[in-house]
């Protein structure tokens, strides 16, 4: 007789900080209808007590002192808990809680404070967790919906604001638009190798490298389109172009906790998908996988005109999503550097590193701007900054330690990013993508220090309210950015442990 | 399960013909709902080439890949519906071109 | 006749997808899109996709277009006013151009993509352990030092277990042992072949106890009240034997005859029903060496039978029949196929699209619940304040 | 914590863009700007200087070089086997000068915003100091002695610029502060001629400049431990460091193997030498050079006028860190030295010779800075010193203590400097009549500034007490090393240069603290001697804060090298740390045990010094001070006083021997061709108007705002670009999917292009 798998063969332990925070958002959610109306911050302090039960749980299974599960597989094969899930689970909460901690007051003085906003939120992670353990292709297109959907949701969330809705309804289209082009290069991959499983792809990909080369047309064009549904949820350039509009649009709360988790998880996926999966595809006997001189064009297209647009911007959250952008770009160079064995650790590693940087620098970018915009969506331009230095020092100092951390001045995490994603694109021979990669960001000083120019030699109101919450979060994300500047090696050390590579 | 007069190959040629004919109403369509069904259209796309793929290995994963699909897309369906509900409340129009309020 | 068939109702497919892109009316769209809809339902068909073609008409053309036609005249948004002045001239011709550049290049991935099309890929070998051996309290069942099974008490076996093809030893331990450290109970070189199922059995005593390979059929049987039988002789005395069917006294008739000890039967097919199967040394109908009454045999599984014998505690051997009952692997593509796999392989994302619907409600009610009026408690209260006070009040800010 | 030293490049790079910044935008960024931009490259490098020192804590002092990314074979000539890659070297000793430079710098850039404040050319400043930290770091990282080489050039002409930096002050004084610039220039010139020649010679005999390969590690390690007289102080390096050597090594690890071996000869094409003689000849070329650099005997006449630079000028260069360059080569030679007992001899006079001739000339100067200046000369012979007797330690520990107090007794002369100008301003804005005799930098015009300065006064005293040697400043530890080790060499080895520079230093150190009391006693004590001293005022905060913790660490930065058996302190901070930490890059750094009576002698000496400066400069004395000094009045020190003041007729000499002459023959030359050429070509245009021409050159952009306006229309250019870009962002969904098609299309064709490449077989 068929019998329904029990919890020890799922092996369910091993996904608990995933599994603990998708339950609890189911909790919250049934919680949340006897919370009324005007005490919705109860939800919010559960949510935040869950994610940080679960983020405890990561980082405990991220530094080894547990072990949750039996081996690294769970759900036969469709849940792979090792290092790599580990971290990626961890940056994904920590952004999650800071964005829990920005979102509280912000959400009252705008009056949307509604219990879906929190378990929402804790949806969307639990979306980007999977992603990143995805051990299969169909795991990491539900995972991506997952992730996507009560995105969409959160970005027409101030209702019945006209840009909210606008923006939710163009990232809606155009996320679905390219969710068919993911679903369509998912089809082509299954045809090429017969199997959804990332393992039984990699092994597929190597029978195949060694043997006939006709199924490589399908593979190949499943991975590019692959590559195009994943580079949209990370606003790589040509599939860049929804974020300004949606950043703009969204409620700056959002923006502050989808910039990033969007990206970890859709960098998760690629990484998975392509370094996982396919790292041995190589054509002619050549050593670099395939699908990398496509993913360093990519690079090199998105830090150009991400950091070019990024210029002439005079909204701060439409200059930070153009700055979101680039620094996809500054990410698919560890991305397309994988795509050299050799180096895929290293560049795996760098591209963990690098969003963890990225993580504490823009949730704290962002941040910012929700101290200084005011109730009614207004005063998020560039000169809102303008005297922030007389009147919020503090702020101000935070802000700049932001900005000094995007542009990758030493010292800053921001730095660190960059210097192990450079590291490895030279390791890779990637050494042209890695000098636009230096010379866009040395471009990008242009407009991130005009912030810091403005908050500290010009005149102005400089006007903010920094809520407590609010306050703390923006207080973690510049110690963080500063600590891991500092201290390179614990970002560095955590990832150490990580491979993608299958065993054997 | 016995061979079959019709080529995997042609199915999935269809079915990319119908996938490329989905992406057209994208982008030529400004009915936010017609968009919307055209992206249905990609997605049932899909489905023929998962189906085609899974009869050609002769697995199940396809089927079940089908399957899934399906049900996302039902969500989305839920989600992008309301979200034009909502938003011809707001705006008495679903043409997605008096949707420029940002640019540049 | 198939591929005419195909040809048909492609065109159809095709044209309705055309007639939706081109329709002004969104209604008529959204019927041309079902009828596409119906006509991928049928390719779902023609691809032994059963189940999928299933949903596809139920829930894709059933209830989610039914979705768009009522949101569709709910708003009246049935068309979209032309434009005085076209926005994008351009766009059209580009679309088109590229739509064509896109088309050629998927055609030359798939048509250089040579998918191979006469020969349906066999399925990954499945191999299960079963104990048959008495004495030995439980076994656990290596292949190549790999365990296919732990702990399989007497007369159990363990679930099939899919494995890489190739050629292995397969090996018997004591439940628990070390497969690097202690000598296997017994040994038994297996070949793995795409699609085949195999059972390794392990018979004879606790003193010699031997692995047999028996190779299953699980796939449906053609007739749809017949089942599969296989027979194992692993009785003490090694003789062979002879099983017969004993339900009706007048007309026995030998289901299988003559194997030897130690051998698997060849695989049978009988019809549903109960049955009373006796066990004969083989040639000889006199002495019944075992049976079981009342069997009942159900159609659509496959069954294995061992014929063995057990120690008493008085140190006599009473005869015991093991008996197994798998179900046939479901036909490819149907309901119970795709379901098996839902909730064994892919429970995970399907765990995950059942959270991904939950979400998709709240998101309905989130982006259509129109805001309450302003609360009613708030207002009595601002009823009692004192009259200078009431400016400084903060309102509902209708955004 | 391995990833660290791979900031090591940034060390250099945070500095240089710090400069880029300054001098693309200096012009708009404003004082506060630039200073913030100087200021902050500055910390940055002190940070990641910081860091590598951490790393090298944690890795166990292993030395490591660093290749710089895509510049690893900047100089590769392979058909002649030459190959100078541009590495960076991260071994104590390097740690060590990059944390003195870095932390001094930044220290010094601090106070030089409040110095400068005002200046016209205030971003160009900080360009040049910028540009200064650049190429020191690049001298004390670099791997092999091209590297050097290049830092030690550039920090020179970082000298010359900023020496000159006030070329065009009125009243001749700009006229004078470019003469001091090329005399700066060109006495070092003779100085690098040397170095040049041995680093060729190096290069010549070793077929390489690097210092060690990568992975190579300093070989001698045995030396070392027998060299030490407590196992204690062993190096704690690998036992499989030893047999390490094998293929290609670098210059000091080839020399100890060819020394062990014995017998080389270095074939110079028309006659050969011993190795051990070329060994000689390569130290003796190198301390050429470090006599340019470092202002010894016979070179220094340099370092008194390059006082004319601004007073951070002369803080961060010309007494912390360029001037100690010469010393950081030598010791980072150390192998070299110890392996030439002639070389080490002349090492040893030369610096002891220096030491107590620039003391003495220190007793007899009148300006303030001056005295400072001879000072340094005198401090960086005990240094010298330190390294012909041996003591390469102890001459480290001297370079690092000094940066610091040295550094604050400019800065301190610098605020004083302050203080007088604006007591002068006032007093020439309160209707007085304006005195053109005044010289700020005079101290007979000073005096009783203690209550006019009081944080100054006491910052200034610390940095006094600590270069007089006394316990517990920081100076007493390092001078007391030096003497230990001379007098150690003397005794133990019986090396009479060891006798010769104790006897030598012990003096030089008497009058160290003599001058330096004296300088108190008629900067601070007494009463005002003139108006300005009078209306004297404290210097900004951003000034005094500076000197404040360079004061601190006056005090207590000694103990990072307690001698050993020295009670107390030896127990709370580690007996010999410092030199511990230098073993494991400087092969023969040993170091010797505390002795009690050596340093009660060195300290009641330096004690009886300063009570004879006090009885000879007591209140009465500064009272009638008037253009003579109370050792000019006593008939029996006249006769000296006078040869100190005129720096024992030093630069005469040169005057009469060198440069007259040259002159002369230049003139005669010149009235033979053409006196107007001479006069008014040669003189006129060709040395003055180069100057000029040369710093001009050099910061029109800055100054005229030329490069800003090429940034300015490069900025423009972009925004232009970047206009152009944002077109596409129409803000229209469905030119939104198009692209998104596009973008399809082209990851599609580009992933697929090898594969139809090949099909159509192109």
């Amino acid at each position: 007789m068929f019998q329904v798998p029990s919890l020890s063969d799922l092996n369910v332990a091993a996904a608990l900080p995933a599994v603990v925070l998708a339950l609890g958002a189911c909790v919250f959610l049934v919680v949340d209808l006897f919370v009324p109306r005007e005490r919705k911050h109860i939800t919010a302090w559960l949510t935040a007590g869950g994610l940080s039960v679960s983020l405890v749980l990561a980082l405990l299974s991220l530094t080894d002192v547990v072990t949750f599960g039996d081996g690294e597989e769970a759900f036969f094969g469709m849940y792979i808990a090792d290092q790599f899930t580990d971290m990626v689970n961890v940056i994904v909460l920590v952004t999650s809680l800071l964005g829990v901690m920005v979102a509280y007051n912000y959400l009252d003085r705008t009056n949307m404070q509604r219990g879906e906003y929190y378990y929402l939120l804790l949806f969307t992670t639990a979306g980007v967790m999977f992603m990143g353990a995805a051990g299969d292709l169909v795991v990491v297109f539900v995972a991506l919906e997952l992730l996507s959907i009560p995105l969409y949701i959160l970005t027409g969330f101030r209702r019945p604001q006209e840009q909210s809705e606008e923006s939710a309804m163009k990232y809606f289209l155009l996320g679905a638009f390219s969710s068919a082009f993911l679903v369509y290069g998912l089809a082509l991959v299954y045809g090429a190798t017969g199997t959804s499983n990332l393992r039984e792809i990699w092994q597929a990909v190597d029978s195949m490298v060694a043997g006939d080369t006709s199924a490589q047309f399908l593979l190949l064009t499943g991975a590019g389109l692959s590559l195009v549904g994943l580079g949209f949820k990370v606003a790589a350039v040509p599939f860049h172009m929804w974020t300004p509009d949606v950043y703009q649009g969204a409620p700056t709360s959002v923006v502050a906790y989808m910039s990033v988790a969007a990206k970890v998880g859709g960098f998760a996926a690629l990484l998975r998908v392509l370094v996982a999966g396919m790292p041995n595809f190589m054509l002619d006997n050549g050593t670099s996988a395939a699908w990398m001189d496509v993913t360093w064009l990519l690079a090199a297209a998105t830090m150009i005109v991400g950091n070019f647009i990024a210029i002439v911007q005079s909204d701060l959250k439409r200059l930070l999503a153009y700055s979101s952008i680039a620094h996809a770009g500054y990410i698919l160079i560890g991305v397309a550097a994988a795509g050299v064995p050799r180096v895929a650790d290293e560049a795996t590693q760098a591209v963990l590193i690098y969003l963890m940087a990225y993580a504490f620098t823009n949730v704290g970018a962002f941040s910012v701007i929700i101290a200084v915009e005011r109730d009614d969506a207004s005063n998020t331009g560039l000169s809102s900054m303008r005297g922030l230095a007389r009147t919020q020092p503090l702020l101000a100092a935070a802000m700049a330690v932001f900005m000094l951390s995007l542009t990758g001045i030493p010292l800053t995490a921001g730095f660190v990013g960059k210097w192990f994603v450079f590291k490895a694109a030279i390791a890779a021979d990637l050494i042209p993508v890695a000098v636009i990669g230096v010379l866009t960001s040395v471009l990008s000083a242009y407009y991130y220090l005009r912030i810091v120019w403005m908050m500290y030699f010009e005149d102005g109101d400089g006007e903010a309210a920094t809520p407590r919450p609010l306050a703390w979060a923006i207080g973690i994300s510049a110690i963080g950015t500063l600590v891991f500047g500092f201290l390179p090696y614990l970002l560095s050390d955590m990832a150490r442990e990580i491979t993608l590579a299958f065993g054997g | 399960m016995e061979a079959s007069e019709v080529s995997i190959e042609l199915y999935v040629l269809l079915s990319a013909i119908l996938f490329i004919m989905g992406t057209m109403g994208v982008l030529l369509r400004r009915n936010a709902i017609l968009i919307f069904m055209s992206v249905e259209l990609m997605l049932n796309a899909a489905n023929l080439a998962l189906a085609a793929f899974a009869r050609q290995w002769g697995n199940g994963d396809g089927h079940v890949m089908v399957f899934f699909v399906m049900t996302v897309a039902a969500a989305e369906v839920a989600v992008g519906l309301a979200l034009i509900v909502a938003i011809f409340r707001t705006k008495k129009s679903i043409d997605i071109d008096d949707l420029h309020l940002f640019r540049g | 006749m198939e591929l005419w068939l195909f040809i048909i109702i492609g065109a159809v497919a095709i044209i309705a997808a055309a007639m939706m892109l081109i329709s002004e009316n969104a209604i008529y769209s959204a019927l041309f899109l079902i009828l596409n809809f119906a006509c991928i339902a049928f390719f779902f068909l023609m691809l032994n996709a059963a189940f999928v073609a299933m949903v596809q008409i139920a829930v894709y053309a059933g209830a989610i277009m039914v979705l768009f036609l009522f949101v569709i005249m709910l708003l009246g948004a049935e068309r979209v006013l032309p434009e005085a002045q076209p926005r994008f001239r351009w766009l059209t011709p580009a679309a088109i151009i590229l739509a064509l550049v896109f088309l050629a290049v998927s055609t030359l991935a798939i048509i250089k993509g040579e998918i191979d099309l006469t020969r349906p890929k066999l399925e990954e070998p499945m191999v299960r352990a079963v104990h048959a051996v008495d004495g030995v309290p439980a076994v656990d069942v290596y292949l190549d030092g790999e365990q296919v099974a732990r702990d399989v008490a007497f007369g159990e076996a363990s679930s099939f277990e899919s494995w890489a093809t190739g050629r292995y030893d397969a090996q018997i331990f004591p439940a628990g042992a070390d497969p690097e450290a202690d000598d296997p109970l017994a040994e038994y070189p297996v070949n793995l072949v795409p699609g085949v199922t195999l059972s390794l059995a392990a018979i004879g005593n606790a003193q010699e106890p031997e692995l047999v390979a028996v190779t299953e059929d699980l796939s449906q049987v053609d007739d749809k009240d017949a089942l599969r039988v296989v027979a194992i002789n692993a009785l003490h005395g090694r003789t062979a034997i002879d099983v017969v069917d004993d339900t009706d006294s007048g007309s026995r008739r030998a289901l299988v005859e003559n194997v030897p000890y130690g051998k698997a039967s060849d695989v049978i097919e009988i019809e549903e029903d109960t049955y009373d199967i006796g066990v004969y040394p083989a040639g000889s109908s006199r002495t019944r060496l075992m049976g079981i009454e009342d069997e009942d045999l159900e159609a659509g599984t496959a069954v294995l039978w061992i014929f063995t014998e057990q120690r008493q505690d008085d140190n006599s051997y009473t005869s015991t029949i093991v008996n197994l009952e798998t179900d046939a692997r479901p036909p490819f593509g149907s309901p119970a196929h795709v379901g098996q796999l839902l909730f064994s392989r892919y429970v995970l994302p399907f765990e995950l699209v059942s959270l991904l619907l939950l979400v998709a409600m709240i998101g309905a009610i989130v982006l259509t619940h129109e805001r309450l009026a302003p609360r009613r408690r708030f207002e009595r209260r601002l009823a009692n304040v004192p009259a200078g006070l009431e400016q400084s009040l903060p309102g509902e800010t209708g955004d | 914590m391995e990833n660290f030293f791979d900031l090591v490049p940034l060390v250099v790079f945070v500095p240089l863009v710090g400069l880029l910044i300054n001098l693309f935008t200096g012009k708009h960024l404003g004082e506060r700007g630039v200073g913030i931009v100087a200021v902050g490259a500055s910390g940055i490098a002190f940070l990641i200087s910081l860091l590598l020192w951490l790393a090298q804590v944690d890795t166990g002092y292993k030395p490591v070089v660093v290749d710089l990314p895509l510049f690893s074979d900047w100089i590769s000539i392979p058909a002649a086997g030459v190959e100078i890659p541009w590495q960076f070297r991260v071994d104590t000793l390097s740690v060590t000068m990059m944390m003195a430079v870095t932390f001094v710098g930044t220290v010094i850039h601090l106070y030089a915003v409040g110095y400068m404040h005002g200046d016209e050319r205030f971003p160009r400043f900080f360009v040049y100091m910028n540009l200064f930290l650049v190429f020191m770091l690049i001298l004390v990282t670099g791997n092999n002695f091209l590297m050097m080489f290049v830092g030690w050039e550039g920090v020179g002409l970082c000298s010359y610029l900023l020496i000159g930096f006030w070329f065009d002050k009125p009243g001749g004084v700009g006229w004078k502060n470019s003469d001091a610039a090329r005399k700066a220039f060109i006495v070092n010139r003779v100085g690098d001629f040397g170095l040049v020649l041995g680093v060729l010679i190096t290069f010549w005999t070793f077929g390489t400049l690097d210092f060690y390969k990568p992975d190579e590690l300093p070989m001698a390690a045995h030396h070392a431990a027998e060299a030490a007289e407590e196992p204690v102080f062993a190096p704690e390096i690998p036992h499989e460091a030893e047999p390490h050597i094998e293929g290609p090594m670098g210059v000091f690890n080839q020399a100890e193997v060819w020394l062990e071996e014995g017998g080389h000869d270095v074939n110079f094409g028309m006659f050969s030498l011993s190795f051990e003689s070329t060994i000689t000849v390569i130290t003796l070329l190198f301390l050429l050079g470090a006599t340019g650099k470092s202002a010894q005997i016979p070179l220094f006449v340099w370092l008194p006028d390059a006082m004319a630079g601004p007073t951070p000028v002369s803080a961060l260069i010309h007494a912390a860190t360029m001037v100690t360059a010469g010393v950081y080569m030598m010791v980072r030679s150390n192998v070299f030295y110890h392996a030439s007992d002639a070389a080490s001899f002349v090492v040893a006079l030369i610096g002891a010779t220096t030491a107590i001739v620039a003391g003495f000339i220190a007793v007899g100067q009148w300006d303030i800075k001056r005295v400072l200046a001879y000072s340094t000369i005198s401090q960086l012979g005990f240094m010298v010193a330190a390294v012909g007797v041996g003591a390469y330690a102890a001459a480290m520990f001297h370079l690092v203590t000094h940066a610091f107090f040295k550094a604050l007794l400019f800065l301190g002369s610098g605020s004083v400097i302050h203080g007088m100008e604006h007591g002068h301003h006032h007093v020439a804005h309160g209707g007085h009549d304006h005195d053109d005799e005044f010289d700020p930098q005079d101290m007979r015009y000073m005096g009783g500034l203690r209550h006019k300065m009081p944080r100054t006064y006491w910052t200034y005293l610390f940095g006094t007490l600590a270069l007089a040697g006394i316990i517990p400043f920081a100076g007493f530890w390092s001078k007391d090393e030096i003497l230990l080790d001379a007098l150690k060499a003397g005794v133990d080895d019986a090396r009479l240069e060891g006798y010769l520079a104790f006897v030598l230093l012990v003096m030089a150190a008497a009058f160290t603290a003599f001058y330096m009391w004296r300088q108190m006693a008629l900067v601070f004590y007494g009463k005002p001697r003139h108006a300005a001293a009078e209306h004297a005022e404290e210097s900004s905060n951003l000034m005094v804060y500076p000197l404040i913790v360079l004061a601190f660490f006056s005090l207590v930065i000694g103990v990072i090298n307690v001698p050993s058996g020295f009670p107390i302190l030896g127990a709370i901070f580690g007996e010999h740390e410092f030199t511990s930490w230098l073993e494991h890059a400087v092969t023969y750094a040993h170091a010797a045990s505390f002795n009690v009576l050596l340093a009660s002698f060195a300290v009641v000496l330096a004690l009886v010094a300063i009570y004879v400066a006090r009885a000879i400069y007591n209140d009465r004395a500064l009272e009638t001070l008037g253009q003579q000094d109370p050792l000019e009045l006593d008939e029996r020190t006249e006769g000296l006083f006078a040869v100190a003041k005129a720096k024992l007729y030093w630069d005469d000499a040169y005057f009469k021997y060198l440069i007259f002459p040259y002159r002369r023959a230049a003139y005669w030359l010149a009235e033979q061709l053409d006196w107007r050429f001479w006069h008014d070509y040669v003189h006129k245009t060709v040395i003055q108007k180069n100057f000029h021409i040369a710093t001009e050159f050099l910061t029109q952009p800055v100054d005229k705002g030329i490069i800003d306006r090429g940034f300015n229309s490069l900025g423009r250019l972009m925004q232009i670009i970047a206009q152009r870009i944002r077109v596409i962002q129409t803000g229209y969904v469905r030119t939104y999917a198009w692209t998104v098609l596009l973008g399809t299309l082209l990851v599609v064709f580009i992933i697929l292009f090898p594969v139809i490449r090949g099909m159509l077989g192109l």
